[in-house]
């Protein structure tokens, strides 16, 4: 993280092009690790979801989409407060790594994570749903277990929906805009990412530089998503 | 191998009484209607009933108990063919048996891949993904599959419905000899109950929500019973190899003091040998018969006639007595019952047009 | 550090170029630095953009030393017609930012009063969004901020500045933030009041 | 109706070439051993290969050509049954037949749902679910969904497979009647020479990569042919009802101008019937048999010998002759070859055991 | 839609609690049209994509998932410029209906359409991926043209993956704010939902207002998510 260019004299208004790049790099850096956390995370939640008989599946999932009805500022500011210093997870991570949660990469990562976990389990859900009991059991049969049922069998078998809700979730990181406002707090090369900066043009009138922005990602996102795409096919 | 399934399987407005304890050996049939419970028994054996309020046993090892949680069915060293293929879509023919080598670390008799591919003749459809396969070499892969699972017993449902019947005729003595060669018991489903008396050492019937042991097969397959009505009944007969023509590649029987001949070389078959003998192939005469090309002719006398459908059943005593009384059945028509006078206790020759021995054709 | 209220950013940045120390401004509005702030973001400076939210850090015992950097100055700037009183018809929509949140806004709604003029209102979320809805086109005209015409270098035949008696001044209030740098932040409080720097302040388009 | 299917379809390395031009009637069976290519050329004129280079035309409609756009599968009025049931797991039973009911206004008969249901037994099926039904009942049902929905044309793959034989009895005739009675003409997948020779009016043979027509189903069966290897060949026999014996429930057939007797009233079967008589099942005598519950025999010579596995079977050209010369298949062993001195040009007498007639036993 | 409260004199503070109650209402009206226009559009589309082996399957659904990678306040800044009079979907309103969208409830409709698509189409088609393409066949096998294939058979095949998906739409166009924000113009009674009045509050440092709110509207999102996510038993 280069965290030296936050100690440079500010130039004049709009943040130059190398700033771009710089939260560009946060961005991609933010989206990876997110959508690598939820990628881990989410699908034995969301099987467990689209499995259980349990009586407490229903408010689970309804949990896991919560997230989604707070407006993102709003679930920002419930963050920012959890996660300061004064906060339950701040203070955890104060107490442990001698520094709260609340305006670094980590913490935006957590952030992320919690408000794009609905796009990752959403569509996992609804494919794993679609699981074959019939396959399950003729693994099951042939003598294996559960997790590596869940590992070799219902993984491989999903794995187009797993690239498509990586897809949601990456993509939807990068947008994020509301919670990393409120708990990364705009630091150059750690919590500065690119919806913000562009946020920043447009926010200063610089239209010229946003429309620069949002185009950049926007032909880029099309081009990776694209390509990606691909890989689905029928 | 000793099994004990008792207690009851419902699902919905059916419910399926079991209660058996038996030693397994060898081939099982399950037989009985469409219908009549044989893969809800065969699930409930695999541990896909886990609430059924269900006793199984097997070696004394509990694997199912009311009121108890039940051994998934992974841990069972069980492996089952479905009535379906099953295969995962995902993955092509060697991927979906691969998955069963490396499935898992319960007990049980392992395979080699190699050896099944070939009893199989699975070495053209490897680099095939299901989609690919015909009806029956998806059946023949999902066999394959079951077999290289790691089992001590094996439960097979229907595994041949969609084979012609020069495959099943080169499986059935492969099953056959795995069986004996690793000591696992197959249970084997199937509809059809000539089908069945010509391979089982047991046969279970599932009729009227229950599955029970029929107490003797020879017994069974001479007992007018009906179990699979439409089916062609026919006698069950054990004899002993004597030898092995090889010029007429003719192998002579022993039953009891009378010769039966039976096409092949059964020298390999073992000393004891069962044969099936269809009521169809079986004909009565009330004299001897000459410059006929039946060879095999057992005397004996009629100990019962039965009406079944248009014609007649007659079971035949044999003088050829081991202990045992051993019977077969002749399918004959109303008019030679009239025209040769046949009756209980008349004594007859039958003429036995076919014989089918249990390793071969399933 | 100095956080750094989002419609000074474009001051600000001048006077930091002719400042003689180091800076680093975060910049944002004032409800997120001072949410920032209260949760212990470390900060040495706050120039806000209105008074309530530095008066409350005073209040909390977070800050000391408030001082009024800076007063807005109202324009209503239109797309069409010539802008004044007269052009505040009922007919026209015109776009404010929130009175409820944003200082302009609240100036704007007393102009309003002030001269019981009741056009359509659009409210945005800040000046900056009431700006672009005008410059969208998607409203008749917008109340904004001096400093954004004069920045964009709108023609001063399109906005009208706002005579300072029909609304209560708008006064943008700096505060040191306690347990920070406390000397670098006075020194640029110095500054800030500072002939230099005042003069640049007001050729921005603020008092 | 006039089918014309030419051309290939090609599945990886799999070809298959069709060149068939015929009049379809009644039941048309397509046999070929596994993965010989019969659901793939069903595929084809139903309409799921609709870019395979091939000419499928219909009664001069043209369904498909090369370098065309080919009909889609919904268009053409076929009603295909799969090998698999392809049940749809939403809807219970009743509600699967329904949406054959309700699927689609292109031409074709129309069944009506009741006659169906009870003509495949699925009134006490209705209700349950697809994941409820017991194999054999899954296929009932895919069948009845099958009759439901409006078509010209049936194509069946191995359609009873799952059934026992208490039920194929039942539903063969059935689908056989349906065929007469609307002029539907059924194209009969099956695995089993002997079961299609029992009911085909026309035999299809996929084999080599290759389907053709056999010509004459009567040469075809006694052709020592061996296209389904393994499987019991046998003799179709073309009769004339004569009689019906009410006393020994005998139908009296006449065959040239010997007789042939079978069990059960065939008086509405027609006048034409057409029997089959597997080869194991008829006998060989060198000079006339008495006393044997025996009733068919008919007279003829040896035309020719073929080793087959461990036997022999003998073609017997019979003497009632009608134009058409009739042969019938006899299996025996060497050793009767041997003892009774049998060869070509030697006069015998064949003694049929049973016989099955091409409506029953499919 | 009570035009007249736009009239009205805005009082400085904080708006009171009925304005809460319209908010919710307004909130309740546009996740409503938002996710019944969804659920008719959303599907085909969906299935499309799931099916089709055109070459532009990829790009297309690239482009469905593109208003991901734009900040929602971006996104809605270009929306903003398309429903202006001057713009493209403006202009063609404002010639039809005599007004432009923006700031009105039909632009918000709109807006949120766009924004909340990929949560709908994602699901939808990782669940009509897994289809069983043999169920196509049987349902053309007997008569069954494209369309009525589609509505007869793949739509109740998949009614669970249709309800997750309604749901995660719904709940996405709840939260939704930046979008709102920006084409909405924060016009009570009109365009005015519950995201923006608990902005509000925060930004005016109303805390107890806003954890009100923000309580109410997770405590009912939890009970009607709960509610409706029993339907989706395995
Ligand atoms: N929910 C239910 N309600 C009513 N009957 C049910 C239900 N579930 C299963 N059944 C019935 O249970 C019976 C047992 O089916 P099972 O699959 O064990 O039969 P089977 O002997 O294997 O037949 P087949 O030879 O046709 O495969 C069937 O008659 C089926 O209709
Ligand atoms: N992609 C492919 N590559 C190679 N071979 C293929 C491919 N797809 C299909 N086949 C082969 O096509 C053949 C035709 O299969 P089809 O299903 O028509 O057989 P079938 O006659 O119906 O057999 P069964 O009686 O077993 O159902 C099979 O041998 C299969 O292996
Ligand atoms: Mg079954
Ligand atoms: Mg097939």
């Amino acid at each position: 993280m280069r965290r030296r260019a936050s100690k440079q004299r500010v130039t004049a208004s709009v943040p130059a092009g190398a700033d771009v790049l710089e939260a560009a790099w946060v961005t991609a850096l933010l989206a990876l690790a997110t959508t690598a956390i939820l990628l881990v995370l989410a699908p034995p939640l969301a099987w467990w979801i689209a499995r259980t008989r349990s009586k407490w599946r229903a408010p689970v999932e309804a949990l896991t989409a919560l997230p989604l009805v707070l407006p993102p500022t709003v679930m920002g500011f419930y963050l920012l407060i959890a996660m300061a210093r004064s906060g339950p997870l701040g203070g955890l991570a104060d107490a442990i790594f001698g520094a709260p949660l609340a305006f670094t990469f980590a913490g935006l990562v957590l952030g992320s994570m919690i408000y794009s976990l609905p796009f990752v389990t959403g569509p996992l859900t609804s494919a794993f749903r679609g699981t074959d009991a019939q396959l399950l059991e003729a693994a099951a049969s042939l003598g294996t277990a559960p997790m590596p049922r869940f590992l070799r069998l219902v993984l491989p078998l999903h794995r187009k929906a797993l690239v498509a809700a990586a897809v949601l979730g990456f993509a939807h990181t990068v947008g994020e805009f509301g919670i990393v406002l409120m708990i990364g707090g705009n630091i150059p090369g750690e919590t500065r990412v690119l919806s913000i900066a562009l946020f920043d043009r447009v926010e200063t009138l610089d239209y010229a530089g946003a429309h620069a922005i949002a185009g950049g990602l926007l032909a880029f996102s099309l081009l990776v998503l694209t390509f990606t795409y691909r890989w689905l096919r029928p | 191998m000793q099994l004990r399934v008792r207690g009851e399987v419902v699902r919905g407005s059916f419910a399926l009484r079991a209660d058996l304890d038996l030693a397994l050996e060898g081939v099982a049939a399950l037989v009985g209607a469409s219908g009549a419970g044989k893969s809800t028994w065969l699930r409930l054996v695999a541990g896909f009933e886990p609430d059924a309020p269900a006793l199984v046993e097997v070696d004394g090892e509990r694997w199912q108990a009311p009121r108890q949680r039940a051994m998934p069915a992974h841990a069972r060293s069980v492996s089952t063919v479905f009535q379906e293929p099953r295969l995962f879509p995902h993955l092509n023919a060697r991927r979906n048996l691969e998955f069963a080598v490396h499935a898992g670390k319960r007990e049980g008799t392992r395979l080699a891949f190699d050896e099944v591919v070939a009893a199989l003749d699975l070495a053209p459809l490897l680099a095939l993904y299901p989609h690919q396969l015909s009806g029956g070499q998806r059946q023949r892969v999902a066999l394959g599959r079951a077999l290289l699972a790691p089992a001590k017993l094996w439960l097979f449902d229907e595994p041949m419905s969609a084979l012609d019947a020069q495959s099943r005729r080169e499986i059935a003595p492969y099953l056959h000899g795995l069986c004996q060669r690793h000591a696992v018991p197959i249970v084997y489903v199937s509809h059809s109950l000539p089908e069945v008396l010509a391979v089982a050492d047991q046969v279970l019937l599932a009729a009227d929500g229950q599955v029970a042991l029929v107490d003797s097969v020879s017994a069974f397959s001479t007992s007018f019973a009906e179990p699979l009505s439409g089916d062609d009944p026919g006698a069950v007969i054990h004899c002993r190899f004597q030898a092995f023509d090889a010029r007429y590649r003719l192998s002579e029987l022993a039953f009891g003091d009378a010769k039966l001949y039976v096409p092949g070389d059964l020298s390999a078959a073992g000393p004891e040998i069962a044969l099936f003998i269809p009521a169809r192939d079986v004909s009565l005469s009330t004299s001897s018969v000459h410059h006929v090309s039946i060879l095999n002719r057992v005397d004996g006398e009629i100990e019962a006639l039965r009406e079944r459908g248009d014609s007649v059943l007659a079971r035949v005593r044999c003088d050829a007595d081991q202990g045992e009384a051993e019977c077969l059945l002749a399918r004959i028509t109303h008019r030679s019952v009239d025209e040769l006078g046949l009756a209980a206790g008349v004594r007859v020759q039958a003429l036995i047009k076919s014989v089918a021995v249990r390793t071969g054709d399933v | 550090k100095v956080a750094v209220a989002a419609n000074f950013q474009a001051a600000f940045a001048e006077l930091a170029a002719h400042y003689d120390g180091e800076l680093t401004p975060t910049y944002g509005s004032s409800g997120l630095l001072y949410a920032h702030i209260v949760q212990g973001r470390p900060f040495d400076v706050f120039l806000s953009a209105d008074r309530a939210r530095p008066q409350a850090l005073v209040d909390q015992g977070r800050a000391y030393g408030t001082f009024v950097y800076a007063q807005g100055r109202l324009v209503l700037l239109v797309n069409a017609g010539s802008p004044g009183p007269a052009w505040l018809t009922a007919q026209r929509r015109v776009a404010l930012a929130n009175p409820a949140t944003a200082p302009y806004g609240r100036a704007a709604n007393e102009t309003l009063q002030a001269l019981d003029a009741a056009p359509r209102r659009v409210l945005g979320m800040n000046v900056a969004q009431a700006f672009h809805f005008a410059a969208r086109g998607a409203v008749d005209g917008a109340f904004v901020a001096l400093a954004q015409t004069l920045a964009q270098q709108t023609p001063a035949q399109r906005y009208w500045v706002v005579p300072d008696d029909l609304y209560a001044p708008i006064e943008q209030v700096a505060v040191a933030i306690r347990g920070g740098n406390e000397d670098a932040a006075g020194a640029l409080l110095a500054y800030l009041a500072s002939a230099d720097a005042q003069a640049r302040i007001q050729a921005a388009g603020y008092r």
